[in-house]
C-alpha cells in the first residue's frame, strides 16, 4: 500500500466553467486500478462524474487520459504506473461534457454508419470441434467502441471531419469478413480524403488501443485493397 | 479539379520514389563524379552533358510537384472545405508553374 | 400530451428494459440514473446468458424464467450474443453425486440438454481439465453486458423515451401518501429540479432499499457482492461451468479476446462499500483452474466486485448463495401504502425483459390501461443507435 | 425547478489542435516517425525556395555564384548542410517506409522499420561528415 497524489481534470458547464485539477490523496492497494481509485473519490464526491461499466476492459466506457496517455481506467494498475503523482484527464478530440466524460455521439456517427456486425467467428483454439448444432464458434468482435484511438490520433485533432481509426478498422473488419454485409459498398466510403487517405501513419491509435485491433494496420489493410482494385482496373 | 484521395497519395508517392532515386544519382553525379560544384564554370560543363540536363529538368518538375503536393496535404490535415480546398490547390498549382518555368529559364541563361 | 408518464429510477438492464416495454404499450418514460447507464450492477456481471442449468436443482423458479428468456433474447436480440452453448462438467465425485439430480433438475424445468461423452467435451474444449468425468450440454450464451441493454435503451429511446445519465435521484416527491414525481440532481450542472410523474418505478437493483426508504418503505433486499476476475487469453469457447451446487469460481466464460472467471459471494448492507476481497481474486484463480488448469497462469487484466440485488430480508443469509435468483415486483400501495411507486427486484440480466414484463402489467392495471406486452415480438435496434444526437 | 425549465448546457467542443502534429507526448514510435517526417518535409520545402535563391544568382553570372559559394565554405554554413544530408536521408527513407506500410508490407514491423531509418540516416550523417570536414 501507498500513498499516491491523485490530480484529476475538473470541468462542469456552469460550474467549473474554466477546467481545473483537483488533487487527492488516496492510499492505494496494489490491487487496485484507476478506475478502484475513482469509485473510492467519489463515495466521498458525487459530484466527481466519470463512463464505467463492466470493470474488465470489454465495454470500453471508461477510456480517459492517465499521465497523458490514452488507457482504459478499469485495467489499469495504479502502482505498476510508478509514478508519485497520477494525472487523469478527459479523453481529447471529443466534447466535453463533465469532468471526465465526454460525448460519445460524434464517436458513433462516425463508426455507426459502417455496421460491422457485433459477432465474429472465433478464432481462438482453432483445435476444437463445436458441436454440429453451433457449427461454428462465434465471438464478440475485438473493438470496444472506446474511444482511444480517436483520441491518440494527431489526424482527428485537427481534421474533426476525419472518419478516424476505429471507423475505418470497423469499415476493415467488413471487408475482411463482410458477413451478409456490402464490402464493396464499405471500401467506396472509405476511399477519399476523410477516409483511409487522411491517415499518415502515426500509429499512435494501434499504439493505445487496448484490445489489440491495431486500427493503424487496418487502414493500411484498406490502403492496400483500394490500390490493388485500382490497378487492376488499369489493365 | 483537385486530385482527391488515391490519386493525389499515388502521386505523392511516386514522385517521392522518383526523387529518392534521383536524388542519389544527382549527388553522385554531383559530388563524386564531376570535381565539385562551387564553380560556375564548373557547373555550366556538368550541364552541358545532355542526360544530366534531362535528369535535372526530371528532378525538377518532381521536386517542385512533391512540394507543393506535401504543402497542400499539410493544409488538408487541418479539415479545410472543399472550395478552401480548390483555391488552395490552384495557388499551388500557379506557385509551382512558377518555379518550374523559373527552374528552366535558369538553365537557358547559364547555357 | 394526454400519456402518462413514468420515471424509472436506475438505467441498469432492467431500467432497460422497462423502458422499452412501457414506451411500446404508450407511456411517456423518463428514465434517471446517476452515473453512466450500465454503470452498477449490470455492466459488472460476467455476461452469461443463463440457461437457467446453474439454478436446475436448487432454485426452480429461476430457472424456469431464464430458458424461457433466453430463448426470447435469442429471437429479439439476434447477433448480440457468442451462442456457443454451456457445458457443466463434473471433475470430482462429489460432482458426480449431483449428476442425477441435475438431469432431474433440467427436465422438470424443460431446459433442453444433451449428455456428451468426456472425449467428446475435450475435443471441443481441449483446454478443459482432462479429469472430466461427465459432460451435460446446456444452451447457455455469451452476452455484452453493456451492449444488450443499450439496445432496449436504443430501442425506447426511438419510441419517445428520455434518458437521463449523471442524474441522481435524490427525493421523491409526495402529496400525502401518493408520489408525485422525483426530486432529481443533475451531477453535471449541480442543480436540482424536479420531474413529475403519475407512477414512479425502483429499478435500482442493489440500491433499491435506499430509493423505497426514500418514500418510508421497505424492500427485503440483500445486496449480495461476488468477485469475478478476468484474464486474458481465450481459453474455452463454451460456456464451462461445474457441474455441482453452485459454490465459489464455478464458471469460465469466454468473452471477446478474454476469459472471465466467477464468482464468490456474501452479503454487505450497502451496495456502494464494495470492499474488495483480495483472498478471492486467489480463489477464482484456484477454483478456475480445476476447470482449465491453464487460467492458473494466465496473465489477470482485471478484478472487480459486483453486487447482486437479491430477495431475502436481513439475516435470512449468510453467503447469498441461499437465496432465490427470482425477481419480485413491489406496488407500494399494498406494501407499505404508498400509491403510485413500483418496485422491482432481484432478477437476472438474463430475465430483465420478463422482470419489465411483469412490472409493466402492474403500471398498466394502476394506469388503468389496457395494452398488451409486445416486447416477445420486437426486434431491438443496433447498440449503436443508442448514441445519437438528443434534442 | 422543473424538468420543463431545466436544460444542460451543449457539451464544450474541443478546438482544432494543430499542436497536437508537433506534440512531444507521443505514445510510440509511429508518432516519432510522423512528428519527423512532418518537420523535416516543411524544412525540405523551405530549403528548396532557399535553393532557388542560391542558383537564382547563376543568372547573374560567374561572380555571383562563385563569390556566394565562398561563403558556404564557412563551418557554420558546412554544419547547416549536414544537418540537410540528414533530414534529406530521414524524410527519403520514412517516405519508402511509408509507402509500404501502405501496401501493407512490414506493418507488424513498423517500428522497427523506423529504427532502421534512423540508423541508417545517423550512419549516412556520420559518413558525409567526414567527407565533408
Amino acid at each position: 500500500m501507498a500513498e499516491i497524489t491523485f490530480k484529476i481534470f475538473r470541468y462542469k458547464p456552469g460550474v467549473i466553467d474554466s477546467p481545473r485539477y483537483d488533487t487527492f490523496k488516496v492510499d492505494v492497494e496494489d490491487y487496485m486500478t484507476v478506475l478502484d481509485v475513482l469509485e473510492k473519490l467519489r463515495l466521498d464526491d458525487p459530484t466527481l462524474t466519470y463512463r464505467h461499466s463492466c470493470h474488465h476492459g470489454s465495454c470500453g466506457t471508461c477510456g480517459m487520459l492517465v499521465n497523458g496517455k490514452e488507457v482504459l481506467a478499469c485495467v489499469t494498475n495504479v502502482m505498476e504506473l510508478g509514478t508519485p503523482v497520477v494525472t487523469v484527464e478527459p479523453l481529447k478530440n471529443a466534447p466535453l461534457i463533465s469532468d471526465l466524460v465526454v460525448d460519445m455521439v460524434p464517436f458513433f456517427e462516425k463508426y455507426g454508419p459502417v455496421e460491422m456486425p457485433l459477432i465474429r467467428e472465433s478464432e481462438y483454439l482453432p483445435e476444437g470441434k463445436p458441436s454440429e448444432e453451433v457449427g461454428t464458434y462465434t465471438r464478440l468482435e475485438s473493438c470496444l467502441e472506446c474511444g482511444l484511438c480517436l483520441s491518440a490520433c494527431p489526424m482527428v485533432a485537427t481534421d474533426p471531419d476525419y472518419m478516424g481509426p476505429a471507423a475505418l478498422a470497423a469499415a476493415a473488419r467488413v471487408v475482411q469478413e463482410p458477413r451478409g454485409q456490402d464490402a464493396p459498398a464499405i471500401l467506396k466510403m472509405v476511399d477519399n480524403e476523410q477516409g483511409c487517405w487522411r491517415c499518415h501513419s502515426a500509429m499512435e491509435c494501434s499504439e493505445v488501443c487496448p484490445n489489440d485491433v491495431d486500427p493503424g494496420g487496418m487502414i493500411m489493410y484498406l490502403r492496400q485493397k483500394l490500390i490493388s482494385r485500382k490497378l487492376k482496373g488499369h489493365y | 479539379m483537385a486530385q482527391r484521395g488515391s490519386l493525389a497519395w499515388l502521386w505523392q508517392a511516386f514522385t517521392g520514389l522518383l526523387l529518392v532515386i534521383l536524388l542519389t544519382l544527382h549527388m553522385i553525379a554531383n559530388h563524386f563524379m564531376a570535381n565539385g560544384l562551387l564553380t560556375y564554370e564548373g557547373i555550366i560543363q556538368h550541364l552541358s552533358n545532355p542526360v544530366v540536363l534531362v535528369l535535372e529538368i526530371l528532378f525538377l518538375t518532381s521536386v517542385i510537384f512533391h512540394a507543393m503536393s506535401g504543402i497542400r496535404a499539410l493544409i488538408l490535415d487541418w479539415g479545410v472545405s472543399k472550395s478552401v480546398d480548390n483555391t488552395v490547390t490552384r495557388v499551388l498549382v500557379v506557385i509551382g508553374v512558377l518555379m518550374l518555368a523559373y527552374g528552366v529559364w535558369l538553365f537557358t541563361v547559364i547555357l | 400530451m394526454g400519456k402518462p408518464h413514468v420515471v424509472i429510477i436506475g438505467g441498469g438492464a432492467t431500467g432497460a428494459a422497462l423502458a422499452h416495454d412501457l414506451t411500446l404499450r404508450g407511456v411517456r418514460v423518463t428514465v434517471v440514473e446517476r452515473g453512466e447507464v450500465t454503470s452498477g450492477t449490470t455492466g459488472r456481471h460476467h455476461g452469461l446468458l443463463h440457461s437457467g442449468a446453474r439454478y436446475a436443482v436448487k432454485d426452480q423458479e429461476s430457472a424456469k424464467e431464464c430458458i424461457q428468456e433466453n430463448m426470447i433474447l435469442r429471437k429479439i436480440a439476434p447477433d448480440t450474443f457468442e451462442l456457443n452453448n454451456g457445458l457443466f462438467v463434473a471433475i470430482t465425485e462429489e460432482d458426480m453425486a449431483y449428476h442425477s439430480a441435475f438431469i432431474d433438475g433440467l427436465e422438470t424445468c424443460g431446459i433442453p440438454y444433451k449428455e456428451i461423452t468426456p472425449k467428446e467435451a475435450l475435443q471441443r474444449e481441449p483446454n478443459l481439465n482432462p479429469a472430466v468425468k461427465a459432460v451435460v450440454e446446456v444452451p447457455d450464451g455469451t452476452m455484452d453486458a453493456m451492449r444488450l441493454p443499450l439496445r432496449f435503451f436504443a430501442t425506447a429511446q426511438s419510441n419517445g423515451a428520455i434518458i437521463k445519465t449523471y442524474t441522481e435521484a435524490m427525493e421523491l416527491l409526495m402529496s400525502g401518501k401518493t408520489i408525485t414525481g422525483v426530486r432529481v440532481r443533475d451531477h453535471v450542472t449541480e442543480k436540482d429540479y424536479d420531474i413529475g410523474a403519475d407512477i414512479v418505478i425502483n429499478a435500482s437493483g442493489a440500491w433499491s432499499d435506499k430509493i423505497a426508504a426514500m418514500a418510508g418503505v421497505h424492500v427485503p433486499l440483500q445486496p449480495s457482492p461476488g468477485v469475478l476476475v478476468a484474464v486474458y487469453g481465450r481459453w474455452n469457447n463454451m460456456v464451462l461451468n461445474r457441474m455441482h451446487r453452485s459454490g465459489d469460481g464455478d464458471i469460465i466464460l469466454p468473452q471477446r479476446t478474454l476469459s472471465v472467471i466467477g464468482t464468490s459471494s456474501w452479503v454487505v448492507k450497502d451496495p456502494d462499500q464494495l470492499e474488495m476481497k483480495k483472498e478471492h481474486i486467489q480463489l477464482m484463480y484456484k477454483m478456475g483452474s480445476v476447470l482449465v488448469p491453464g487460467v492458473k497462469h494466465a496473465k489477470m487484466r482485471a478484478a472487480w466486485a459486483a453486487a447482486r440485488p437479491l430477495i431475502g430480508s436481513e439475516g435470512e443469509a449468510s453467503t447469498g448463495r441461499e437465496l432465490s435468483r427470482t425477481f419480485k415486483c413491489f406496488d407500494h400501495a399494498d406494501h407499505g401504502g404508498v400509491e403510485g411507486f413500483v418496485t422491482i427486484a432481484g432478477g437476472k440480466a438474463t430475465t430483465a425483459r420478463g422482470m419489465a414484463e411483469v412490472t409493466t402489467d402492474i403500471v398498466m392495471k394502476k394506469l388503468r390501461m389496457n395494452v398488451p406486452c409486445r416486447t416477445r415480438d420486437v426486434v431491438l435496434l443496433p447498440h449503436t443507435a443508442y448514441y445519437r444526437r438528443r434534442m | 425547478m422543473l424538468a420543463e425549465e431545466y436544460k444542460r448546457p451543449e457539451p464544450l467542443w474541443p478546438k482544432k489542435r494543430l499542436g497536437e502534429w508537433f506534440s512531444i507526448a507521443k505514445k510510440g514510435a509511429g508518432g516519432w516517425a510522423f512528428l519527423l517526417h512532418r518537420l523535416t518535409g516543411i524544412l525540405l520545402v523551405l530549403y528548396l525556395f532557399l535553393h532557388f535563391y542560391v542558383l537564382s544568382t547563376l543568372s547573374r553570372g560567374a561572380n555571383a555564384y562563385d563569390n556566394l559559394t565562398v561563403l558556404m565554405e564557412s563551418p557554420f554554413l558546412l554544419l547547416l548542410e549536414l544537418g540537410l544530408v540528414a533530414v534529406i536521408v530521414y524524410h527519403g527513407l520514412n517516405g519508402i517506409r511509408l509507402m509500404l506500410l501502405t501496401l501493407n508490407v512490414g506493418v507488424k514491423q513498423q517500428k522497427e522499420m523506423f529504427w532502421v531509418v534512423m540508423a541508417i540516416t545517423i550512419l549516412t550523417t556520420i559518413i558525409a561528415a567526414l567527407f565533408m570536414f
